[in-house]
């Protein structure tokens, strides 16, 4: 039987929330001619149809709530009940208050900057962005606003990113109007630093890294490529998406790196949402804090405020002061941990990794990069097996699956980061489970799953008569 | 505390597992000038103290519960019903959906979603959230201009002025060029689109709150082979001529008022609609009802060749993680009021407004600058500098008087009402007001 | 697979919320002799592994939240997520703070009882008993005390309760030393007037009736009962666990009733939470104010206070001022509907009953004592069907079962409760699904449930050989 | 708003199959006189002005976040995670789990509970909850007489006086007599047990806070053929000698140190802990393990037959209604800490109060009452009215001072502290003590 839709639930003249006591007519206060037609074809409910209906879709809905989800370079970490009663507290500011009434808001705001660069080794930073792919355009803007100011705007025009790459970093990249060049990766999974080494010229502009990088692998060599960027002229970008596997062990600021975006929603245990909102919050070197976009938020004498005096700044990147209410979270959780848990964390997340990707090894599974892997790696399904099966297969026995065909230059690719808050017995189930899967009939695994609230969908039609409205025709 | 759940033997056992003595060991492949940088932080605390904290902060803040501040944001009823459902563990911890055998709660969430912002706009597509509303904007100006393969841009000057500046920081980006249709009496005029121009953006209500009849320029903006982008207020929907029925190709906007915390301005959501003859170029996540291999009905992720983890460096967009949870709760909150509920609440703060500008009007030397009819907000010109009148509103425990930028004019303020007002807050407000003038 | 108990997912020194930095050694404080050697067997989780836990029971669990759940007596009715947001603004209130601190809470309290008056047509009230049976206690005690007071306390040992009573009310008198005493019903449902004026004497305490009663029938000979109670120096006690079908309507006070107890969990939309806290204010005629349990709230020249100035009260029933909490969402709940949207939910609640009745009819179901039922109604499935199978069959179908086996003077009783929170189409669809299990196969009836959590459950070898905890040996 | 979902239409399709014309109608059968009474209640409001008076409301109160307030009720932290599972909507809006197969988490949770309580209190079976400390001991002591068939209590004044007082209520109710050991040098003595006595009861900690040796006391008791009632505070037990091993045969308590909201009182949770071999006289709900028709393990009520709705007249007690929920949310707490993280709760409390002590009796005129070693509380005896004393601290923004009876003496009053209070706390309230004293 089909879940309902909140639509097939309506029925007409139904109510709802009735917020007002005494309607006022339209026409006695608008023009006709400004008013609409024919009213919105919003839902009909009562409030526990909608109570039933959300609460039934939840339902249907697995979250790191229920289910170990290891995603790769998703950082799938427990998301503390306690964060959320702290934005709570902080629910009723308005943007434009006076800044005398928000002190303590703008000192959080402060508080949280100067965390994040000491975590980071970074000496200047904005708040503003609201995910990490727009803290990475936010931080390419800056590098690109600082080779104009220096003149180098029209000769570097391209941006470097390795073959192993979050895909966001060429999209931002383009979105920032640059060419985007692959470096490969060499055998080892690092990057090749010859290839890289041919590709710097003054044509280039940055360079953007993750490390650990998708493999989940070290890269290594970092302060030479850093030495060699500098040496080019070459800003290099720091993808924080997989900073979990570091945090407080090591500081891309200290590895080179002009800037940094973080994804407070990974790292700092902002609860994904199901897709957003985050936070993606981007450290700079000094040299580029006068391109940072404003406002940001200062200490002055008079308190804390926000500061737009920034003749060079790239400009708004969004309105108003960022998303506040995650930075709210990240601030207590890193207030909760300090440095040591924040140490204990990082480390316990490269253990749990480490440890399941051993699990996974002695039960037939390869991991073709198999370096000194940090909170994540790449493992692929024994021959004639696909990702995709195994991962649809890892949803019939209860558990979420790994991110798979990604990174894109390993085949079949299971890209699993478990991080440090699940247990020691849940990666062995969960290995057992990958152990079992590969026992099964090929017809059981091509055909699963079966007791989900639906089971494999139908993409291509999808894609090709796409449905994407209630009343849309298709 | 540090959420993790591992005890001393077990760590030790997994150190062993793995081929290593200690966490250190794990570490040991790092260069070593870089390894254990000092780092100071403040000392870890429970969580009582974390919220002690936290309160004494929240402490510091005088918040804003019957405010009459406008400028994008307005202070509306935030339902408990919409928290309640919103903060349910699956939707806060889940990822985006790309396993929709377990993630149909979302999913299905958003295709309703997408139906209802569809609906609101009178346009045929939403994707399923932009982080805001000026990157929304901007985003569907960059759709515009992948659609025309022109490079100039057009925008009103009643467009928000951050909306504005974050359009231009994203068209400096890819070399597009900006230019401004500056008010007349507080609207935009009619005006000539050059050639070059791809996109046309206006809003309505516009920044200082009037109400626009915007057909004739996204007439002049069709004429001219561009596409015509609306910046609206969701709210306002239920009541005004939707964008799709004048002319709009595009219609943008910020979900705030569809009953969210305001929470210091974030997170919000930004929403983006279009045409579904557009919806190649539209940037971000997009939901689609299909079917599973029992012919059951079941919901999916779809189109994801625009999307930058398939296409990368030729993606639409850059965007990844949007505004999902927020969104799903504007559609909850729709969907608690319904068009008649939604209706009343733009209606009532529709009245509260212009009862609110006829009040304050009796005030000396406070004039009229925002034309009628306007929404739920409304500029003034006051007899001294908006910011020393805000504060002083805010000495006395009342948030109103947002300052508007000098390029409207000197000493304008906005002022904004809502379902949340009644005649004796409007009184007691003037009376503040009085004296701080 | 068995869903885990909490005992099976702890580990051996598995920490969770860690709430102490520098923890002081228990010798130093409290001498060996005193101290436990064995801590207690608690489980050991992390706070994730928490979270799942009872997320997962939670998901094992239907609520009005998630089904249609017509218990009959119970009135299942929606509970406004409003009011746990208006409760949680009084969380952090300590019952033996100065009473110019609590003014708030303490008029909220007197304002409440104020409403509560106004609807039963009382005289006076306390807000002390924790559930519908606590207050019947503290009301039938109140009784007790005024025939003693009297010096009728050592004759009037009998309380007369309907054979369709609910239990609590023998049990009640049970405690409070009373003899019980039936009394039948009439052939039309309600109470058989000649057989109450056999059983009237100068022996008899009280009647404690439910009206309507357990068959939904309103007892329209109330008045008169009411006079020959008085005539009889008997005192009349109303159940008001079936309130929610007149309130506004009609008031115990004005049927001639001298004592109310109120259920704030069923009229007044406290949760059930799974089966309490509930809130069982009592209130009395002027007669009997004298008796009431102390504290009770009441208004001074300097504000509200306790008072314990009572002195023929009956003493305490509870520490502290009662379910506070609860007081907060029935005062939310009667705020927010006022007088008139009280009246428009009673009636919708009786519309409601009367609707699915005719429905169920329709269906083939059988109503025995079919007069004007008001908000529920007791069925009977049709000569050969058990009421326990029909239960177990909605269960699979999705649908929580009406309360069954209950009245007892009706055989296979399902005793019905809709509310007015369901609509319409809810009504149907549940007597589509009861007309749907009467065309069922027998033995698919005699089996169901199939696809919930668990299937029925073996309640023979519970009782015999209970196993009342983890550690149990059964 | 009224929360009813039905349309014009509908309700008039309703009336129509139901054969009446109007709403009215459904209650023309009522008797004329007592139809449609006068009653004044204020005007129906819209949610946000429910919560904007409740706010008021609130607001005319001064929370007790870290205050130093005792008796029978203390300031501890209420964790976050409790909250959010307990507030699940499953859990808020079920019943009575009178349908197993639908009702396993209320069930399997009250089985976790029951096993809890069992281990906190070294007993075997706990039930599944009461309405309060109070009333759980009034049942237990019920249950007592029904075992022994004796009609005498005898009670150590070192029980909370409230608790003795609904003590007192019920036992009155069945015409049992109730008499007290009063304390000495604020313990509870032992003494002879009367042969009519069948329930002897004293509270450990006590009422003052002091830590009572009860040993001797239980086998006075069973030598007398009496059984021996514990009342105790749960999150002592993370530290303390259980009931079960000094002798208790019954243990109560209410459980809103387990992390609880205070609430002004209520609700909390009371909890009544006995031997396997009093079930059958045990009150309330009760979960016991079994297996279903598969052979999977399952929870379901047991052992009805002792419960009003089966036994009508002849119950071990009318309670129905109990405190699933908050206990419910007592277990998560316990889960959440385990049995270490509670001993550092209780210890810190314990030192902390010790510690509270030695600052307030450096001040003139304060004298210990409570001997040591105490729990986390303790009286002192004032040079002034308590009640002055608290309302003066209030006014200085500080909660501490709780009045005790003066059955205990003069000017007394208990002072607490928890894991919430750390030494400036301490010296904080100290000198707010100083000044108003």
């Amino acid at each position: 039987m089909n879940y309902p839709l909140i639509y097939e639930r309506s029925r007409k003249g139904r109510r709802g929330l009735r917020l007002v006591k005494a309607v006022p007519k339209a026409e006695d206060l608008i023009p006709k001619g400004f008013l609409r037609e024919a009213p919105p074809r919003l839902p009909e409910v009562d409030e526990l149809t909608l109570v039933r209906h959300y609460t039934g879709l939840s339902r249907r809905q697995v979250g790191v709530d229920t289910t170990f989800y290891p995603l790769g370079s998703c950082t799938m970490k427990y998301n503390p009940k306690l964060h959320e009663e702290a934005a709570r507290l902080f629910a009723h500011l308005h943007p434009y208050q006076d800044p005398a009434t928000v002190q303590g808001a703008l000192r959080l705001m402060w508080e949280l900057g100067e965390y994040l660069k000491a975590l980071t080794g970074m000496e200047a930073i904005t708040l503003e962005p609201a995910a990490g792919a727009h803290g990475e355009l936010t931080g390419i803007l800056i590098i690109r606003a600082y080779h104009e100011d220096r003149g180098e705007g029209r000769t570097r025009r391209v941006v470097l990113v390795p073959d192993s790459a979050h895909g966001s970093n060429p999209a931002t990249a383009s979105m920032a109007g640059y060419q985007v060049k692959e470096v490969p990766s060499g055998p080892d999974g690092e990057v090749d630093l010859e290839a890289l080494k041919r590709e710097l010229s003054p044509y280039v502009a940055a360079i953007m890294l993750t490390n650990p990088n998708t493999l989940g692998l070290f890269e290594r060599r970092i302060l030479e490529i850093s030495r060699l960027a500098k040496e080019a002229g070459v800003q290099l970008y720091y993808d924080g998406a997989n900073l979990n596997a570091i945090v407080g062990w090591a500081r891309p600021g200290d590895m080179g790196f002009d800037v940094v975006h973080l994804n407070l929603h990974k790292t700092f245990t902002v609860p994904h949402g199901g897709g957003g909102p985050g936070s993606g919050p981007v450290g700079v070197k000094a040299h580029l804090a006068p391109y940072l976009p404003v406002p940001t938020v200062e200490r002055g004498a008079e308190g804390f405020y926000l500061s737009f005096d920034r003749p060079k700044s790239i400009g708004r990147v969004r309105s108003f002061h960022g998303n506040f209410l995650a930075l709210v979270r990240a601030w207590a959780y890193i207030r909760t941990l300090g440095l040591p848990g924040l140490k204990k964390a990082a480390a316990l997340s490269v253990l749990n990794a480490r440890y399941l990707k051993e699990l996974l090894k002695e039960r037939g599974y390869r991991v073709p990069y198999d370096g000194p892997t940090m909170h994540e790696f790449v493992a692929q399904p024994p021959q004639g097996f696909r990702a995709l099966d195994i991962a649809k297969g890892l949803l019939e026995l209860g558990f979420h699956p790994p991110t798979v065909y990604f990174p894109l230059i390993v085949k079949e690719a299971l890209m699993v980061e478990p991080t440090e808050t699940e247990s020691k017995e849940t990666l062995e189930a969960f290995a057992e489970a990958m152990g079992e899967l590969l026992a099964k009939p090929k017809e059981w695994l091509e055909n699963a799953p079966y007791t989900t609230p639906v089971r494999r969908l139908d993409e291509l039609r999808a894609n090709k008569t796409p449905k994407l409205t209630y009343f849309d025709e298709a | 505390m540090d959420y993790t759940p591992h005890t001393e033997e077990e760590i030790q056992a997994m150190l062993e597992k793995v081929g290593v003595e200690t966490l250190e060991d794990l570490y040991a492949h790092l260069p070593e000038e870089i390894l254990n940088p000092p780092i100071h932080l403040p000392d870890p605390m429970p969580e009582w103290a974390v919220l002690e904290e936290l309160s004494r902060l929240a402490g510091e803040n005088l918040p804003a519960r019957k405010a009459f501040l406008g400028g994008g944001a307005r202070f509306h009823h935030v339902p408990p019903v919409v928290q309640a459902l919103g903060s349910r563990g699956e939707f806060l911890t889940a990822y985006t959906p790309y396993q929709p055998e377990v993630s149909q709660g979302v999913l299905q969430a958003t295709f309703e979603y997408q139906t209802m912002m569809a609906e609101l706009t009178g346009l045929e597509v939403s994707n399923a959230s932009m982080y805001d509303g000026s990157t929304a904007l901007a985003e569907g100006v960059l759709l515009v201009l992948r659609e025309t393969g022109r490079m100039g841009v057009l925008v009103s000057q009643g467009v928000h002025p951050e909306y504005r500046e974050v359009l231009k920081t994203y068209l400096e980006a890819v070399g597009a060029s900006l230019g401004t249709i500056p008010l007349e009496g507080g609207r935009t005029p009619l005006v000539e689109v050059p050639e070059e121009v791809g996109a046309v953006v206006a809003q309505n209500p516009n920044f200082l709150g009037a109400l626009e009849d915007l057909a004739p320029l996204a007439e002049a903006a069709h004429r001219a082979g561009a596409l015509f982008v609306a910046v609206v207020d969701p709210l306002s929907l239920a009541l005004l001529k939707p964008p799709g029925a004048y002319g709009a190709d595009i219609a943008v906007g910020d979900g705030q008022v569809l009953g969210l915390p305001l929470g210091f301005g974030g997170p919000h959501f930004g929403f983006l609609v279009t045409k579904k003859a557009f919806v190649r170029q539209l940037p971000g996540r997009l939901v689609s009802e299909t079917v599973d291999v029992e012919g059951k009905r079941g919901f999916i992720l779809t189109l994801q060749a625009r999307e930058q983890y398939i296409r990368r460096a030729k993606a639409k967009s850059n965007i990844t993680t949007n505004a999902q949870l927020t969104a799903l709760m504007g559609a909850m909150y729709l969907a608690a009021l319904g068009p008649e509920g939604l209706k009343e609440v733009a209606l009532k703060g529709v009245y509260m407004a212009h009862r609110l500008q006829e009040l304050l009007l009796t005030l000396p030397g406070v004039e009229a600058f925002t034309p009628k009819p306007f929404f739920q907000e409304f500029a003034l010109r006051l007899p001294k500098d908006p910011l020393e009148v805000r504060r002083a509103l805010a000495r006395r425990g009342f948030h109103g008087a947002t300052p508007v930028p000098r390029e409207y004019g000197e000493n304008l303020a906005l002022f904004a009402a809502t379902e949340l007002h009644e005649e004796e807050d409007l009184l007691a407000f003037r009376e503040a007001l009085k004296e701080v003038l």
